[in-house]
């Protein structure tokens, strides 16, 4: 099959789907004989996203695979077509979002424990029904509570491949020359993640690849340091 | 009360009378703490009274003790590592004795924070005793790295709310896909699968004692759906060429069973029009 | 406002909006002071329109506007992306097509009756058009119901000659806990053994071939006379 007529299929492929496709599913369009390599899919993607430069519209890639969008600085005008206005979510529910995104997997108890206050049902019910948000294990204390992660949906929708492309979280300031002592209790973190390693997650087949490696860089993020994400982390997973 | 109320707001000094309510949450910038009777209130009243819708208002625009804590520290452009425990637990307090003068119902968390806060001033009224060098930690430590913790997230939650969202900054691009020729996919099914459900269904219905007999007749069941397709046109069809001899006595038997079984269903039709005539059968209905 | 940013914006609304959009909703996509003229608008959308050539995805004017669409011609390629595999069927479905395959022929009131519950006629149709269940006649009663009964085709794709092999229903009782030994009833007829096999065998020829014929003798099995069994299906297998 010729390049061109590759590239075409993807195209319209991404443009019919409507939701972002990954390498896998892009593979499933052809015949299995005449599917193409994954480097020659990688390529197209490639010159397709150079084809949208100065166009209205960009291929994009986040955590579901590749997607075609409409360009942010255009939003202005586009949102005319609506008239409703987009959603504003309240600060407990983008606090109690932030924490499971940057602290995940936690439990409710985890997220009242850092917010001070009690999170409601509703907060965490609209995040899942959103599919922002999914029970991902139970942690193995008294009352097994649920162990909350973000899905690739949440991902999706706010633009980015992986947890990494969060913004870095802010740095907690050294307390320690106050008190020795308190530098135990600035390390919290790690406090808090002995806490969980003791947890045994409960193996959930749909917690992702991100999920998983977006437990560990937490910490990383911490320290802004960007580490690079991979296309296998897209391609190695089935979305629905 | 009173008194302490004034103390609440007499340190306001660093902010212009406008912009407290504004910057209450560098969040949500736009946004004055309250809303009372159609006004918008941007500064904490600098009056002593308060009404009590203003500080119901006024409660709701923090999300619990640590952000209402964490607005006292930040009015007064002090840094958390910096804070006077006895500064901020006076004006907490006083927050809360409005609040419950008011008899505004108050989440338990603002009573436990505020018994923290009296426990922290205590303990640095106390003079240090160098005693125990384990025993030594700042009271202040905990309360600090909890301030500190929920400000970075208050922080993190600004930042997802800034980030590009779909639907908001970005819109997924469609376009219309090329006509669909209908191909339907069939799921694969397991008899194992029909059988469970069968078993169901039976248990529910409880029928296994009453009809398993009846049930298990399932050749003359068979033999009636056959007997019915023989039917399917309008006409009679003779009796005997139902029967095909080539299937020996007991397919002989099976039809004649499957025959008496349509007929007492209702389902066929069966005619002679003179004594030891030949019979015909006939669909009841079409 | 510059050609360019007009031509984007229109290229992105139409992409977002994801259906025609007519020149009048374009203007309104533009604050009064900045629209630009109709021909400008109509000379943006001629110029996307040539970029589109040699691409995946074109634009048409319908009746009701313009839109974006996948190319026909890609329609092999594209639509795999909606013959996913399809799902499950649902218990209800299962349930009805075991009653029918069981107690053929009935109508959907007999089956309600058994279920206890309605049969939908979505269920029905599905079934009648996989060609697992036909009618075969009308019942002479008030509202004169459709009689069910299965097919060659839901004998042929369940391997099976004909309904006698099916498992007898004091096999299926105990499924539950049966379940490797169905395996090999499924395997063959030998599931019908272990009851058979508890009677006196005669060899009988005639037997043998009515059986071959598609004609099992269950309902003799019923009755006394359990001469009539075959050779062959004894000396398949004794399970308990």
């Amino acid at each position: 099959m010729n390049a061109e007529l590759i590239k075409k299929i993807i195209e319209g492929a991404l443009l019919a789907a409507g939701k972002p496709l990954d390498i896998a599913r892009i593979e499933s369009l052809f015949e299995k004989d005449e599917c193409p390599p994954r480097d020659q899919i990688r390529a197209a993607l490639e010159e397709v996203e150079a084809d949208c430069r100065g166009r209205g519209f960009e291929l994009k890639q986040t955590a579901s695979g590749y997607r075609f969008q409409v360009r942010q600085d255009l939003a202005t005008w586009v949102n005319r077509l609506w008239t409703e206005k987009p959603k504003r979510y309240s600060r407990a529910m983008l606090e109690t979002l932030a924490l499971i995104a940057y602290r995940q997997p936690l439990t409710r108890g985890d997220i009242e424990q850092v917010r001070g206050v009690a999170v409601s049902s509703d907060i965490i019910r609209t995040l899942q029904e959103r599919d922002w948000v999914r029970v991902v294990g139970f942690r193995d204390v008294p009352g097994k509570p649920a162990l909350y992660a973000t899905t690739k949906n949440f991902l999706d929708y706010f633009n980015i491949k992986n947890l990494e492309q969060l913004p870095a979280l802010s740095e907690i300031k050294d307390f320690a020359e106050l008190d020795p002592e308190l530098e135990l209790a600035l390390s919290g973190d790690s406090g808090k993640d002995s806490e969980k390693s003791s947890a045994p997650v409960a193996a959930n087949d749909e917690a992702s690849d991100s999920s998983v490696e977006g437990f560990d860089l937490q910490q990383q993020n911490d320290g802004a340091d960007e580490e690079i994400d991979t296309d296998d982390q897209i391609s190695g997973t089935n979305h629905e | 009360m009173s008194i302490q109320a004034t103390s609440v707001e007499e340190n306001n000094p660093a902010q212009p009378s406008n912009t407290a309510g504004g910057k209450v949450h560098p969040a949500q910038e736009e946004m004055p703490f309250a809303m009372v009777q159609g006004k918008e209130l941007t500064v904490v009243p600098k009056d002593l009274y308060i009404p009590p819708d203003a500080l119901e208002v006024f409660l709701e625009a923090f999300e619990g003790p640590l952000d209402l804590l964490l607005y006292l520290i930040r009015r007064q452009n002090l840094d958390i590592l910096e804070i006077n425990v006895a500064e901020i637990t006076s004006q907490y307090m006083g927050y809360i004795g409005l609040m419950e003068s008011i008899q505004l119902e108050l989440a338990a968390e603002y009573l436990v924070m505020a018994a923290m806060l009296a426990e922290i001033k205590s303990r640095m009224l106390l003079p240090r005793q160098v005693v125990d060098e384990e025993d030594e930690d700042d009271p202040r430590a905990e309360l600090i790295r909890r301030l500190q913790e929920y400000e970075r997230f208050k922080k993190a939650a600004d930042d997802i709310d800034e980030m590009p969202r779909l639907g908001r900054d970005i819109h997924q691009a469609t376009a219309h896909a090329p006509e669909r020729n209908q191909e339907v996919q069939h799921p694969t099914v397991d008899m194992r699968e029909v059988l469970t459900a069968l078993a169901d269904v039976l248990r529910r219905a409880e029928m296994f004692e009453s009809h398993q007999v009846e049930m298990e007749k399932l050749s003359t069941r068979e033999r009636m759906t056959k007997v019915l397709d023989i039917l399917q046109g309008e006409q009679f069809v003779p009796f005997v060429s139902l029967f095909k001899l080539s299937e020996g006595k007991l397919g002989v038997v099976v039809t004649f069973l499957a025959i008496m079984e349509l007929i007492k269903e209702s389902l066929v039709e069966i005619v002679q029009s003179e004594s030891f005539g030949p019979i015909h059968v006939k669909a009841r209905t079409s």
